[in-house]
């Protein structure tokens, strides 16, 4: 474990249009910058044996997922020359068309961000403990699969 | 987390695992490796048998057997399905 | 020429992060949409011969500009398997710090989303006829040249 | 758009270019194909010798040369930069 607790990432319900614009408008200060990429992910109501997506319920064990977005976070900005980076993810609950993670790439031109970005989605995908019960509109419910 | 014994662990659970173990965080007999805790679990939730999931070991995943120290924070991981 | 005449993509001044936010929120009621890919460009305060970039001056061809979009639009569109896609430009000035491009993907995974928005954002700076005139604080200027 | 007799085009001019001619929009003594009408161009505004830019008839550019309909719409375009 490391010494300094890394900033969380994590936000309590959906993540709202109005949060990503504000994150966006904060940026133009910053006039280094010439290329933004981002990334949202959005619960889709999808139906499985005729039930349909109400929610996805988010939980994660938080501590260990902060290290990992740390050690994600910290190789793109070894690879790439980025000038920042923002990611956010919801826990709790989150309805089908609501957003659930957000990730923000920002360097001065676009191809950085554009490799950065979906190496960063993959990795969140793949290597943070965070994970999703799927809730159907009947009140059953199952454990989301990433493809 | 809970203060545990020196012949404990921190125990954890997550997503359909903790469901099975019907908790998130319990304190749990010490094993000295991973794969003597999956044997010691498996015998208390055989549901967990035909179940997949990784152990992590004070946050640290390996996926081959690994040794657990006593007081250690051990996680029951399912697969991620964060996004 | 086509008979109808395409949407306009273009927006006079600077593209700001309220309108971004705005059109994220407008795809809540798409639940089928699993994921969105989103670029923006943001003009840069480049110093060229020890003079700072002010801002930029957009012009454009606009009718042909709009074939050329329609075009890009339509190609994605039959290559990958996307939701929705928003295409804007500015128009006359947008400060060093601004954005002047956001192009916004949607499609039920991140793979589409992804491959789809690179495509584009290559294509309208390569083949959509529009101008950037660089001012620098000074008030000399250059015609912006893209990489 | 102004009119344009069957003896003259429609020229549109962008960016440098149109920097160059001064104006955006005229209208202009028709040439048979673009190569033509290029070396008119030249011709009264030596500068342009040395700029690149293609020419769009009726908003289709093609890097050959292609002939000009009269009254049509012919469009001087440096290269883009938008973005």
């Amino acid at each position: 474990m490391s010494e300094k607790k890394p900033k969380s990432i994590f936000i309590q319900g959906p993540i709202s249009g109005v949060f990503v614009g504000e994150s966006i408008a904060k940026h133009q200060s910053k006039t280094d910058i010439g290329a933004h990429a981002l990334f949202l992910g959005q619960v889709r109501a999808d139906v499985r044996d005729g039930q349909r997506v109400s929610h996805i319920d988010y939980s994660a064990y938080e501590d260990m997922a902060l290290q990992k977005v740390h050690d994600i976070r910290e190789a793109a900005f070894g690879q790439y020359p980025l000038t920042c980076m923002h990611i956010y993810h919801s826990l709790g609950t989150v309805g089908a068309g609501e957003i659930s993670l957000f990730v923000f790439v920002s360097s001065p031109h676009r191809d950085a961000a554009f490799t950065a970005l979906r190496q960063i989605v993959d990795q969140i995908k793949s290597d943070v403990p965070i994970w999703g019960k799927e809730v159907f509109v009947d009140g059953d419910a199952t454990w989301k699969v990433n493809r | 987390m809970n203060i545990v014994s020196e012949k404990e662990i921190h125990l954890l659970a997550f997503g359909m695992i903790a469901e099975v173990l019907n908790s998130q965080e319990r304190t749990w007999p010490w094993a000295m490796d991973t794969d003597a805790l999956r044997a010691d679990l498996i015998h208390i939730f055989p549901e967990l048998k035909d179940m997949p999931f990784v152990i992590a070991v004070d946050m640290e995943v390996n996926h081959m057997n690994q040794p657990i120290p006593p007081g250690a924070t051990v996680a029951l991981l399912p697969p991620y399905s964060g996004g």
